[in-house]
């Protein structure tokens, strides 16, 4: 169960691995196309955010609500770096994720609106994107929460494949947590467990550096070499551009394939930047207008345009193009989710057990609520 | 919702709130603050503005992301002494640290044969905040006024919450005080001078002969809306504020439904094994040749918190399902 | 202590657990079972003895001491259908995994509008072991029984233990199974033939006419003991084992008392909120003019449990209490 | 808060730490009155386990109870090393730490008789040994929970000093853990807010290699070198010999002292072994007689009558007369303990708060118990 011949040291540079022994491929390079697709995925991130920054505001979503604009490449890069069918498990900003894994849009504009139309039939809301048709195992709203249930994923993958089918283990889950779950103690148990047990796990750490109005150096120890916090446990750690789609996708396919084939864990930093507050009612006082300039003048989507037009001479209209597209896609999500019925009231008793009880009204074998009335 | 028509001062539950911790911070410098963006946010609800600047970085400590840890280094500095007031971002977030605050804080007295105390408050936003679904709605009354050892305060409104947190700072015993976002903005009548409240005592916010209603916090709006609606039908309900939950003032709602022979109990959390079965259970007791009619019980749901706007709003209590209750309770059904 | 007169088959309730879940991981290769010391060890209570020579490493599985972590990870497998079956060392220290094991697994299925259940199955000791203290001694059933989406179920002999966990293993929901240390070794017919009890079915353990007694698990020894010494003094109990909390069998417990018209509840848990004040205000409720008193309630002291041999006997339910309780209900006092 | 400037990189070697910038000071070795003092305590712990053994299996003491002998040196040594009013907590094997406190034998054997004499009046039991004349802020049955109440404690003496008397922080907490507890997650909480805030609290590993069953390399990644775990928090780690109580002294005062000067958090791992099982119901099938044997062999007391025979001629009737001497006291100490009165019915509904209430009894005040009934 155990493995210390992987406990080799812990690189910070994924470079070197893939120049010695620790032996991480290298990824090829994505084509036009591929690079035209995600561009389209990380536009219609950053559209589909700013509808629901307006919808809040014209309180159509309700709730606590955290939008992912700035870290469109993070979502976009590392999903494309699997299979479909591998697992994926998310913090509460969880969007652009679930965009990003081929949720449409109006499921998950529905859910926000608390419409039956929505994913999760607007029982969960913005921090809770559920998709089984694509192996997306929620957004969850307790921090670090999420990270042990990333390890059962992995744990569940390789339990399926070695146990049950009698193979090998085929799978790789991706797990997304904030800087602010580092300081959560259950993620350090989550990595001691997916390393003993060599889980086929990425922890993927969004480092945007707040966790709400706490910059990282306030909140975690270590902050300027968070290498140290998964070297605790054995798990090898490497830093990626999360601004850069290319690089960030490249290295997340190294790595993703490393950890399929050997089966073990890996602790990824993905340097990034969430150009809105934390959540819609924050003022941002914590940092300074320079900085988030700064921080937008280096933006994923900005750069990925400028690379396909100078590499693969894609002209601004064909951009504009996707970029109309996608407005125009978003815009029907809306339309959608507001068009979408009320979640009915029968529902408020459904899904507590998966053999639908009734309400609880004070005798054992409650009933159900009639049919759409309560 | 509570503004009070008198020519003294008005202010918001969450100044009263405010106004309790930094009065007794400057009588007492053993206490102090922590928790998570308490200091340099001023309080993800804004209950602390204003403290860090006043009582400085050492007294005003902003946290990380660890409930578990933080509150234990508290109930730790609590033994030798200090006063620590733990703001909790939300109840829902107690979860991760049900261990410091279930097994130590209230047990230390006790396992140490009554050498180390732990003067400590727990406080921060319980109960649903409006369409923050399952993980974020928790309403921890229930459940954690089972353990023995703690106390439990519930304010409803400002004056109550400034005198009530002032006298959990000031008690030598672990107190959760369990405040609901959605009072925070209400205002009403706090006094300039001086005051706190004993625990124990509750409120009775309106008289009636017909049928007495309980409850704590938030729920009160809805039993006063509940009680005016039914004044109509000429139905009189009393309404008892319980204000702690930990102690119980049993006695005041027992002399009330001697009185009016019937009672509704109100209680936002989960029905099963909760304060308002508690209550039900001990007015029965009680009450056993003074009622006509059974306790009814009014609760959440007894399913996770939905999300959606229209199924969170059936899942709470509100008055209508008040009014329903106390109509079968007085035979008005 | 429960040893049946049958030619039949007698095993230790121990054993009945490990044939349950050995007969499931026979059947479905996706039951697992982790937890602290269940392999190598053969369980802390000796529960899982010779598993993980059957099934082996991969299925039996020891954990760090991480109850959150494990219990988490647990539940992230059976989000993917995976049934996992997780031994708690001791219900006391699930504290550390209450938001796992409570905000997770029984919210699962409503959050994901029902597209993720959680077939898993919590297990392990709860209450007093003797003389374990404070923080060793919980009775967690009236603490979480207050949250909906679970289901939790107490087993009195090896039958019901045998019988109950394969239902809860084979349930498509989260279960909390709680076992008492107190009868591990306490042995009880269990046929050979395969079987399984559904919940939500409370068993009469004892027929009587005078008083109803309801419990759960290991206080029924105490009723059983109280009933036969009130039997002396010509009262007749009937005692009730609920045998699962949620979902309770309250009809059956209700038509008890309908016909004896008086009830006495022994929880072993703290009183306050607790499943004894659920039953008792939902008996009130059903039975308002059937009772001929009010319900009577037995728990443990309202205080953090000691570790003196006298004072612990005198804060746990014992026959002396329920023979009191009873004599008050049935007005012999 | 921060101090940003103490995240050097962290040695394993104690030796070097005292050559190099680290400047830890090289404590004094402690004299013959010392030595023989420090033999007489371990000898106490070990004499006072025996006895404690007995009275278990003679049903004078119930619980659970975890005997510490092996691990003497651990408790002594460091104590000896910090101030009489530095605080100390521990997790549940303490019934050495309290003794090599100063804490009287007596108290501490009628606590676990459950007798109104004891150190917590009978409450708490073998797992849970209080004494606030001796700062010893109890042993805690919970797995690492005692963790961030040690780091509680740090923040306390830190606070009083600081900012109350507004002096400098002169204290130093001990807060003990066993191997078993690095798997909590609650302590890797605790080491990233000790960090965050500077507290002067020392973690001190008793490293004797199991949890009850479970070996260390069965339940912990990186066990074999466990640097790594405090390295995540750039807390400092040193491991010194468990074995060696004046190595181990000697180790510990540098440490204690330049935690105090500095403070600043450290983490100590003590490498030492139980003799006995994990409890007095353990068949320690886990391990070979051998290792045992092996172990037992490098015995800490043996080591230092050695010692004190080689270096300062101490003769070895001496040293009988002080093993003699200690038997008497423990005998004592259980016949003291034996003589206690129960704790009487009336303590029950004592201590639950300061304000003593009366038993519940669904009121709202609650009566006492009478003096001595129930
Ligand atoms: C256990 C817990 N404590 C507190 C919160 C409140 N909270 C929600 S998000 C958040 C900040 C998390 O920041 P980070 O992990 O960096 O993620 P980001 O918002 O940057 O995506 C906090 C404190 C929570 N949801 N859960
Ligand atoms: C949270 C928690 N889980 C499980 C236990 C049960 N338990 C008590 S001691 C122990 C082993 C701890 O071993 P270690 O920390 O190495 O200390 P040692 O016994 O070696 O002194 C376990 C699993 C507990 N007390 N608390
Ligand atoms: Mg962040
Ligand atoms: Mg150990």
């Amino acid at each position: 169960m155990m493995s210390t011949e992987f406990l080799i040291q812990t690189r910070e540079n994924i470079d070197e691995m893939k120049d010695n022994a620790f032996q991480l491929t290298q990824a090829e390079a994505p084509g036009k196309e591929v690079l035209l697709g995600w561009l389209r995925q990380m536009l219609l991130i950053r559209e589909f955010e700013v509808r629901t920054m307006q919808a809040y505001q014209n309180r159509l979503i309700g709730g606590f609500c955290h939008i992912y604009i700035g870290q469109e490449a993070v979502a976009v890069g590392s999903i494309a770096a699997v299979n479909p069918d591998d697992p994926i498990v998310l913090a509460y900003r969880d969007h652009g994720h679930a965009l990003a894994r081929g949720m449409d849009p109006k499921y998950c504009m529905a859910e926000m609106f608390g419409r039956i139309g929505g994913c999760a039939k607007g029982k969960g809301g913005s921090m809770h994107m559920f998709d089984a048709e694509h192996y997306l195992y929620g957004g969850h709203g307790i921090v670090g929460a999420q990270t042990p249930l990333g390890a059962g994923l992995a744990f569940a993958t390789k339990y399926e494949d070695e146990v049950i089918k009698g193979g090998k283990s085929s799978h790789v889950t991706l797990c997304y947590l904030g800087d602010g779950a580092l300081n959560q103690g259950c993620f350090y148990e989550a990595m001691n467990l997916a390393s003993l047990q060599d889980l086929p796990v990425i922890f993927v750490l969004e480092n945007n550096r707040y966790s709400m109005g706490t910059s990282i150096e306030r909140g975690t120890s270590m902050a300027h070499d968070l290498r140290v916090k998964s070297e605790a446990h054995g798990i090898h750690h490497a830093i990626v551009d999360g601004k850069n789609v290319i690089d960030l996708y490249k290295d997340f396919k190294s790595i993703a394939d490393w950890c399929r084939e050997e089966s073990r864990p890996f602790f990824v930093e993905a340097e990034t930047y969430r150009y809105k507050g934390h959540s819609m009612s924050d003022p941002r006082k914590y940092r300074t207008k320079d900085e988030e300039l700064v921080e937008e003048s280096n933006d994923s989507i900005a750069s990925l345009k400028n690379y396909l037009s100078e590499e693969y001479d894609v002209a601004s209209d064909a951009l504009k193009q996707i970029a109309q597209q996608v407005k125009a896609q978003v815009k029907q999500a809306v339309e959608w989710a507001n068009n979408s019925p009320e979640t009915p009231m029968n529902e408020l008793y459904k899904d507590v057990f998966t053999d639908h009880w009734g309400p609880y009204a004070g005798t054992s074998k409650p009933e159900m609520l009639d049919e759409g009335g309560a | 919702m509570m503004a009070v028509a008198t020519a003294e001062r008005v202010i918001e539950f969450r100044d009263a709130l405010n106004e309790a911790m930094s009065e007794e911070m400057r009588k007492d410098n053993r206490v102090y603050l922590l928790g998570e963006e308490v200091a340099e946010y001023n309080g993800a609800y804004k209950v602390s503005k204003g403290m860090l600047d006043e009582f400085g970085a050492r007294r005003v400590i902003d946290t990380p992301i660890s409930e578990s840890g933080f509150a234990g280094m508290a109930i730790g500095s609590a033994m030798r002494g200090l006063r620590p007031i733990v703001e909790f971002m939300s109840w829902s977030f107690s979860l991760v640290a049900a261990d410091p605050i279930l097994n130590n804080a209230p047990k230390m007295l006790y396992m140490s044969g009554g050498q180390f105390g732990c003067p400590i408050v727990f406080r921060g936003n319980d109960g649903a905040g409006g369409q923050l679904a399952s993980t974020h709605s928790w309403c921890v009354e229930s459940m954690y006024a089972n353990v023995p050892g703690l106390k439990m305060a519930i304010p409803y409104d400002a004056y109550d919450a400034k005198g009530l947190l002032k006298t959990a700072i000031q008690d030598d015993n672990p107190v959760f005080f369990l405040e609901s976002e959605r009072l925070l903005s209400t205002t009403g009548h706090v006094p300039v001078e001086e005051y706190t409240i004993p625990f124990g005592q509750a409120l009775t916010r309106r008289s009636g002969t017909d049928c007495t209603i309980i409850s704590f916090g938030r729920p009160l709006h809805f039993c006063l809306e509940a009680a005016d609606e039914l004044a109509k039908e000429g139905i009189e309900c009393e309404v008892i504020d319980g204000r702690t939950i930990r102690p119980l003032d049993i006695d005041s709602m027992v002399a009330s439904v001697k009185k009016t022979n019937a009672c509704v109990v109100v209680d936002q959390s989960w029905s099963f094994a909760s304060v308002g079965s508690e209550i039900a259970s001990q007015i029965h007791a009680c009450c056993f040749d003074d009622l006509d009619n059974h306790v009814f019980r009014v609760h959440s749901d007894d399913v996770p918190t939905p999300y959606a706007h229209n199924l969170e709003q059936a899942y709470l209590p509100n008055s209508r399902k008040i009014c329903e209750a106390v109509r079968q309770a007085t035979y008005n059904a």
